[in-house]
């Protein structure tokens, strides 16, 4: 349909892992690549990675990452042929989309049209039930009356949510057991919907119980093929991300699998959807799947489904892009193996996971059989407060799941940075949690069973950190020129067997 | 030597000593073999605790020494005898922060008080901005705000004192 | 047959990134590992990646790793059941494993007799042809009389090589076209080894043109079955130690592939070998493989194997050495894609592959999808005179052999490393070549053929490079506190676009 | 700045001048603008050629600079006008240099001559150390010293004039 237009230098709009991850498919392509960069990324990776480099502006991203008409002037200026965006920032705003195409440049990813399609929830709900993919069942538009909210309630089935029209953050939401609270329950959220987003309208959905976050990658060629790339599971999440994420999902049995793909593929041609797409459903319970909204870009955690596939994802976008057929039917993708991603954040998991910032000091990647590391990371690098605070994705490979999360484990345990404060216990103690182990585990695990993820201080633990505090203490001054004194002769006790493993759980005594 | 060592609510007495190529340390009526391997400048030592190996990164701030062990962050004091008796003689410090410094670094995004405004415990303060997450700070005493040394949308850095109160 | 022992912790009686390999399975396994060093290893990887780790003796490989009394008693001592060799220093010495059984403990690897039979490469010759084997044909014994020598090299078949039995290092050896030259230089190659050895006595082989090394892995177990996972092109050598290695070969097709399998397997059989071995083979330019020994250990390249069969060809040997049974059969075992190793050593490619010593001021180590790094390597690492010369090992897996190619091309780009000389650049001079993309080599290839991986310094390149270089030395001067002065306005060109894109190789002007 | 760069046997002169955050570099008819990034406490560098973005390691050793880019070691020698053109007139002489100036900043290390005293061409004025790096400075021409600017001990200038021979 679409003549091939060749693609010989790509510029990247984006920063960080993702900046460099699709810079090493264009090398690999032999592509060249621009990147853009803002005052805080003069001297990061994905500047000293890419072929040539242009400077947006300040740190803040409205002053950098977000200045479509800048990045598209540099995309002229070099010579690009076409804009890559990664995620986040400008990957979903159909407004640069079409400029980016006024200006005669290839964006590698849909069209204006499908992400605007996809960008408004509630049109999309209504479009994907006109193409018969299930949605999560509820009313959508605002429900005022009481004969009407009882009618819908009970078609939707308890148990079902009230929602605020305007609202977001959890407030105005009531989950509703059964009909004889609902009216009650519908007039409370309505009067603080009322007085949080000065608009008391609400509408119904049904209550999912513990459902699963699973998606379904699809890509779609400008021939008008679409294929989906299988499942990936990602229910780990804590504040609504995702922390921690695999493929095949535990929960899934091969024909809810190949259901949820036919959906998902059904979905994406419905819109006549071109590059790479994921679908985002919930799963509850009873195995019933609901589309939840599809997202109009690659995902965080696209390794996942490279791992298991073999087909590196940004060179399929590339390729589609530049107008080509996609390299492989349905039934030529094949999977197999386990492949789990962690998510490494800046950030304090014990306290809230409130954000960190700082310098880092030394930094250890893993490394050896079925790891690999995405990050833009490097030691005297500064973690700033201006962008996401996902520093590196580590993903692991194994035949099997047990081995994958053996492999996950011992890759995290390899992983060692300072000078910033991470997620990277917090990660550990999942990956070696029993629930993880068995699989068990959905959207609000993170949130409602943190004792399964804690970090306790056993009386052992306290007792030889403090040993070995008080000797690194001792070297530290020694190095500065302090005197080595005689001891006080205070040692009391006998040699000892160190007992202590370090494990990221609570350690044996 | 003696050390101090506070580690979540808790004191321990380390005895330090030479000892070959290591050191003796004794906690109670344990003592190990310790040997120390320095690597990066001394960011980080490659201990030996009898033959158990064990990676640790270190940070130092003043009395703080924090230890990275497998991935997992441990805040510390460690004091030497005389700096634990001169802390113990000073006695504990007042209830409630009258200073109220940023728990993080990030932007100021909103400044709910003024100087000289009576203000009450649990009122907020300001919210601070990093990595797209907000966070509302609240008052943990009641008084006068004394000082907002801030401004809206100024980039405050871990530590800064963004407000005082009397 | 054997009864299945446990393993639950191993000493690994090996350093650098070998030792750290073993390891990270044990990891993975839930096996605690044991480390040994010498004083010059103390704040290795490996030392600081084990569970406990015992010093072995001084820096040289005489009092520290070649000790394998005090090995054997360190494990001992803390409690390992089984010591794993590694590669080189004992792995392939009979007496060592005698002495592991002999105090009770485990080797992880092949009998005591096995290596013994493997290790006499003339009766090992022996055993091969009674295995029905090929072997490079020729006499094997010495041939003192004119008759004998001319019925032999008719037998062997033209152009044969007149070795000196006693020689060694290419000393004594004749390259025979036909029969009319056989006397003559079979006398002067007599005299030559007479005078260089102090033995006159020389055999026949047949001379192979152009041959490829080609080696087969194998896997028996205790229960009597052995496997093979194919083949490993391994022909681009310098001073004979391999340098790149990929799999599948370029050279072979399916049939030849499972003909050498065979011949492996049968091999093996015939010794009843237990745990990993390979079989070197040289291939000629006639596709005739001929069996040249057979390693009786893990080999440094079998990662390659790894990448693409899946399978974790440590995993199995910890496996077989408890006495468990081969985890899949020769039908399961199934291989995918390409997989390309390079090895990055500390010499000077550019001055006779000359050994380098230093300490390691930077390193960035390569990322991404495909790209495995096993190395010792880190920032402050001191690259001493006294271990191999061996820093790292680069792996990368692509669909198929061009993928994996430019892979290896992009992961390559990554490394950076100062502060010790390394083969870097001509790792990827080689890389780039028009003689790897065609896959037109073979053990002579390297040095019959320098020009082809050469490093020429162009007019260009020498002013570019020129000009940083005096950017560089003026920031540098500024950073010690010497004054920023005012130019001489010496200034007569204009802004000129910068050509240079750094190739490794011959760059483009 | 003028430099003088020794690469695989050519030579080259540089011109560098400070522009806006980085430099104009001058080779022959060719300008370049080079921006510098810092990585690594200055063993390594990030540079922007106009917009085309070199990654550099860097090892010193005297006048020596290697560069490392893309695992390739580059062999320089980078020299300043002075120290290239005392170093393209020795061996030539006839008039040499009768004010002898500091081919770099650094400390005098010894003066073994002294105002009055006859001196032969390439006799040892003065030592001048930096960078852990002693230089000796040789008499270009024979005459009588009329004066010695500085004392043992003292830190000279890049450019101070040490040595007046009449």
């Amino acid at each position: 349909m679409t003549a091939t237009r060749p693609i010989t230098k790509v510029l990247v709009a984006n920063r960080g892992e993702i900046a460099l991850r699709v810079m090493r498919t264009c090398r690999e392509m032999g592509i060249h690549t621009v990147a853009v960069y803002s005052d805080a990324d003069r001297e990061a990776l994905h500047v000293r990675a890419a072929y040539q480099a242009v400077r947006l502006g300040p740190a803040p991203v409205g002053e950098s990452y977000l200045r479509g008409e800048v990045i598209i002037e540099a995309a002229l200026h070099t010579g690009a042929e076409a804009i890559h965006p990664g995620f986040g920032f400008l990957s979903e705003n159909a407004d640069f989309v079409r400029q980016v195409e006024a200006a005669g440049l290839i964006f590698i990813g849909p069209s204006a049209d499908a992400i605007e399609a996809m960008g408004d929830k509630i049109a999309a709900r209504r479009r994907m039930i006109d193409a018969g993919v299930p949605v999560v069942p509820g009313t959508a538009d605002p429900v005022d009356d009481h004969e009407t909210l009882m009618a819908e309630a009970e078609k939707i089935g308890f148990p079902v949510m009230v929602k605020a029209a305007a609202g977001g953050g959890g407030k105005g939401i009531r989950i509703v057991e059964d009909a004889s609270a609902l009216l009650a329950a519908a007039d409370r959220a309505r009067s603080e919907a009322q007085s949080s987003f000065g608009s008391g309208a609400v509408y119904l959905e049904k209550y999912l119980d513990h459902p699963r976050h699973i998606e379904i990658q699809i890509f779609g060629d400008s021939q008008g093929n679409v294929v989906h790339l299988a499942d990936r599971e990602c229910s780990l999440q804590r504040r609504h991300q995702k922390v921690v994420e695999e493929r095949p999902s535990p929960l899934l049995d091969e024909d809810l699998r190949e259901a949820m793909g036919q959906a998902a593929v059904q979905a994406a041609q419905s819109i006549g959807y071109t590059n790479a797409g994921t679908l985002e459903f919930l799963v509850d319970s009873q195995k019933n799947f609901y589309m939840l909204e599809m997202n109009t870009r690659l995902q965080v955690e696209h390794p996942v489904t490279e791992a298991t596939c073999g087909i590196d994802l940004v060179r399929w976008q590339i390729l589609v892009a530049m107008g080509e057929a996609l390299p492989l039917t349905q039934e030529e993708i094949r999977h197999e193996g386990h492949a789990i991603e962690a998510r490494l954040y800046a950030e304090d998991a014990d306290h809230g996971f409130l954000p960190a910032t700082g310098l880092v000091e030394r930094l250890d990647l893993p490394g050896g059989p079925g790891v690999r590391v995405d990050t833009g990371l490097f030691e005297g690098m500064e973690v700033t407060p201006h962008y996401d605070p996902m520093l590196a994705k580590i993903i692991v490979f194994g035949r099997d799941r047990e081995e994958a999360t053996a492999r996950m484990a011992r890759a995290l345990s390899e992983l060692t940075i300072t000078g910033v404060t991470t997620n990277l216990p917090f990660l550990r103690r999942i990956i070696d949690s029993d629930r993880f182990a068995a699989g068990d585990y959905d959207t609000f695990t993170i949130e409602s069973h943190p004792e399964d993820f804690s970090a306790r201080l056993s009386d052992d633990r306290i007792q030889h950190v403090s040993a070995l505090a008080a000797v690194l203490a001792h070297v530290l001054r020694r190095r500065r020129g302090f005197p080595d004194r005689q001891g006080s002769g205070g040692f009391s006790g006998r040699r000892s067997a160190w007992v202590d493993d370090f494990s990221p759980g609570e350690e044996s005594s | 030597m003696k050390y101090h060592v506070l580690l979540d609510g808790h004191h321990a007495e380390v005895e330090i000593e030479r000892d070959g190529s290591g050191f003796s340390v004794g906690l109670g009526d344990q003592i190990w073999h310790v040997d120390v391997g320095v690597l990066r400048d001394g960011h980080a030592y490659s201990l030996l605790i009898d033959d158990r190996s064990v990676d640790v990164g270190v940070e130092e701030e003043g009395d703080g020494l924090d230890l990275l062990i497998a991935g997992r962050r441990y805040s510390t004091e460690v004091l030497g005898e005389r700096e634990w008796l001169a802390r113990s003689i000073k006695g504990e410090t007042e209830d409630g922060e009258k200073t109220v410094v940023a728990a993080m670094s990030g932007i100021l995004r909103g400044v709910h008080v003024k100087e000289g405004q009576a203000i009450e415990k649990g009122q907020p303060l300001f919210i601070l901005e990093a990595m797209k997450m907000e966070n509302e700070v609240l008052a943990e005493v009641s008084g006068t705000v004394r000082r907002v040394a801030f401004e809206e949308g100024q980039t405050v850095n871990l530590g800064d004192v963004v407000v005082e109160i009397d």
